[in-house]
């Protein structure tokens, strides 16, 4: 059970890791790297119960304040910043 | 299992390398090396390195995209769009390496109990069965830490607050400086920093 | 193929640091090079916790009453070191940075040696 | 007997939670544009957390016999439940005050600019029981009745 949860949690880590780096806005990178952060924390309180030694979860307390923390942090950085400038899509790449 | 969770973080972590490697825009590339931080942890904790993983998650993840974000909003996000991929930079990086995957042939294979690392005597056997009555806690690592290498910790302090005291008087300096001056010196995208200054001065 | 499963996480590891390694000779980005320096770093703290994982252990967190095999603790505690100080060397490189900035205006490596021939006393 | 039971209940949990989180993150690679990616993702990520972590909330108190591990579940959970959200909600506000339009699904835009979009994000709650910004309220709620409404039946149609 918790082994089919692992392995699910594993393919959508892929998924939206895929996002982050398809872009194509500043903004699609910080959703998919949000939700990406989610899914470790799952994957982190999945595996302690998978390996039967569940005392570790305080890591994935930390990883979900943590994760929040990053995301509003860069969003701030676009709130001071000059909106306009956050828009572009990248040209090259 | 434990194996196959390990190999696919790890490759998470050559695919986001890439990622950073490619991306021009200096922001997003601050994003994925927050998410490289956090994948890096993620993988400490499935190699039973808890601690690690709680100091990474922390300081690596969260500390230093803080002053990635610092930086750049003092400075600007965009890379310039010019092409600098070198092939010499590219032979020799892939000659080096080259270089090293040859000398891991001989290592000892991934989680070998017969390694030198985890048979000699005075070291990790000794943390492993002593640590626990001669220093306390039951966290080998905190006791390797705190009292082992307790004059490592004390070195390390040292090194923060001296880098503390650096960023502090690199950055600090212009504090002194006339406001008329600041705000002359200051090129376009300063500016805002000069007008913190300001404020700084009226509080 | 034994070889490759006991072996791949090194490689890994390397390939990490090569990446790295060219993003610091190959980009001119001053900020960007201090990301390559942070790829650097992580990957060398990854070939630590590896070499000490030990097969069928657990996190060297001792339990009473129980006959466990723990992992390798040493490298933990190195590691934990390396980490606060690679931070306190991004943060004084950046702090440079942002002086650099200040001065010359760019954060390109070849447009500020440009200035600096231009105008050597500025 | 009892067993049987909390291992179906917690198997079926984790699973639902399972097949959220999976469908999110095929909706966050397949969605068109930000803002329905941002809707795939911060409600499949809600749900999925609050799903797997109900599973393991049972695992650990009637498996592991531990109730340090659960009100640590539990603590994850309340975290999650309240920073995901936020941040969904942070980051859909700052798309639009940065000016990224929102488009219907055939791609057409649904504001006329960027700058649009800017004053629509900087409209607050507070300013219209004011009354210091009649026009913008007015303008935000005929987009949100009118534009967006025609927008989703006219997706409708198309699909």
């Amino acid at each position: 059970m918790f082994i089919a949860a692992t392995i699910a949690v594993l393919i959508t880590m892929a998924l939206t890791l895929t996002r982050a780096l398809m872009g194509p806005t500043l903004f699609d990178r910080l959703l998919a790297v949000n939700s990406f952060g989610t899914k470790t924390v799952m994957l982190i309180a999945v595996y302690g119960f998978m390996t039967g030694r569940p005392d570790f979860l305080d890591i994935a307390l930390v990883y979900a304040l943590i994760n929040f923390l990053g995301t509003v942090a860069v969003l701030k950085f676009f709130e001071y910043d000059d909106p306009a400038a956050a828009t572009y899509q990248e040209d090259d790449y | 299992m434990e194996t196959l969770v390990v190999a696919v973080l790890l490759t998470f972590l050559v695919v986001i390398a890439i990622g950073i490697i490619v991306l021009r825009d200096l922001l997003g590339a601050v994003i994925l090396l927050g998410v490289y931080s956090l994948v890096a942890a993620g993988a400490f904790v499935v190699m039973d390195a808890v601690d690690v993983a709680f100091t990474e998650a922390a300081v690596g993840s969260g500390i230093s995209t803080i002053l990635f974000l610092g930086a750049l909003s003092f400075t600007s996000h965009k890379q310039k769009p010019r092409g600098h991929d070198s092939v010499a930079a590219l032979v020799f990086v892939v000659i080096t390496g080259g270089v090293l995957i040859y000398g891991t042939l001989d290592m000892p294979y991934y989680g070998s109990a017969e390694s030198p690392a985890q048979t000699h005597p005075e070291l990790a056997v000794r943390f492993i069965e002593e640590s626990g009555s001669e220093v306390g806690p039951p966290n080998i690592v905190t006791s390797v830490l705190g009292s082992y290498r307790g004059y490592d910790t004390l070195g390390e302090t040292l090194v923060v607050f001296a880098a503390g005291i650096a960023v502090l008087s690199i950055l600090g300096l212009k504090r002194r400086r006339p406001e008329d001056e600041v705000l002359e010196d200051a090129p376009g995208d300063t500016a805002r920093g000069a007008s913190d200054n300001q404020q700084a001065y009226k509080e | 193929m034994t070889q490759l499963i006991g072996l791949y996480s090194y490689w890994v590891v390397i390939v990490l640091m090569m990446a790295g390694l060219y993003i610091m000779i190959a980009r001119y980005n001053l900020v960007k090079k201090v990301i390559g320096l942070g790829l650097f770093q992580t990957s060398i703290f990854y070939l630590y916790i590896t070499m000490g994982k030990v097969e069928g252990g657990t996190a060297p967190i001792l339990v009473e009453g129980k006959e466990l095999v723990y992992s390798n603790p040493l490298p933990h505690v190195l590691i934990l070191t390396a980490i606060v100080v690679g931070v306190a060397t991004s943060a004084v490189a950046l702090a440079l940075i942002v002086r650099i900035h200040e001065t010359y205006g760019s954060i390109e490596e070849d447009e500020i040696k440009d200035i600096e021939a231009m105008e050597p006393d500025a | 007997m009892f067993d049987a039971i909390v291992w179906l209940v917690s198997w079926a949990l984790i699973l639902i939670g399972c097949v959220f989180v999976v469908s999110g993150a095929v909706g966050v690679i397949r969605m068109p544009d930000l803002y329905t990616r941002l809707h795939a993702a911060s409600l499949t990520d809600t749900g999925g957390a609050l799903f797997i972590s109900a599973g393991l909330i049972i695992q650990s108190i009637f498996v592991f016999g531990s109730a340090m591990a659960a009100i640590k579940v539990v603590l994850i959970l309340f975290f999650t439940l309240f920073t995901a959200p936020t941040a969904s909600h942070a980051l859909a506000k700052t798309a639009l005050l940065s000016g990224l339009v929102p488009t219907d699904a055939s791609g057409k835009p649904l504001l006329e600019s960027s700058e649009e979009a800017t004053q629509l994000a900087r409209s607050r709650p507070a300013d219209y029981r004011s009354g210091q910004d009649s026009e913008t309220f007015a303008k935000e709620s005929q987009f949100f009745n009118g534009e967006l409404g025609a927008g989703r039946r006219n997706s409708g149609r198309l699909s």
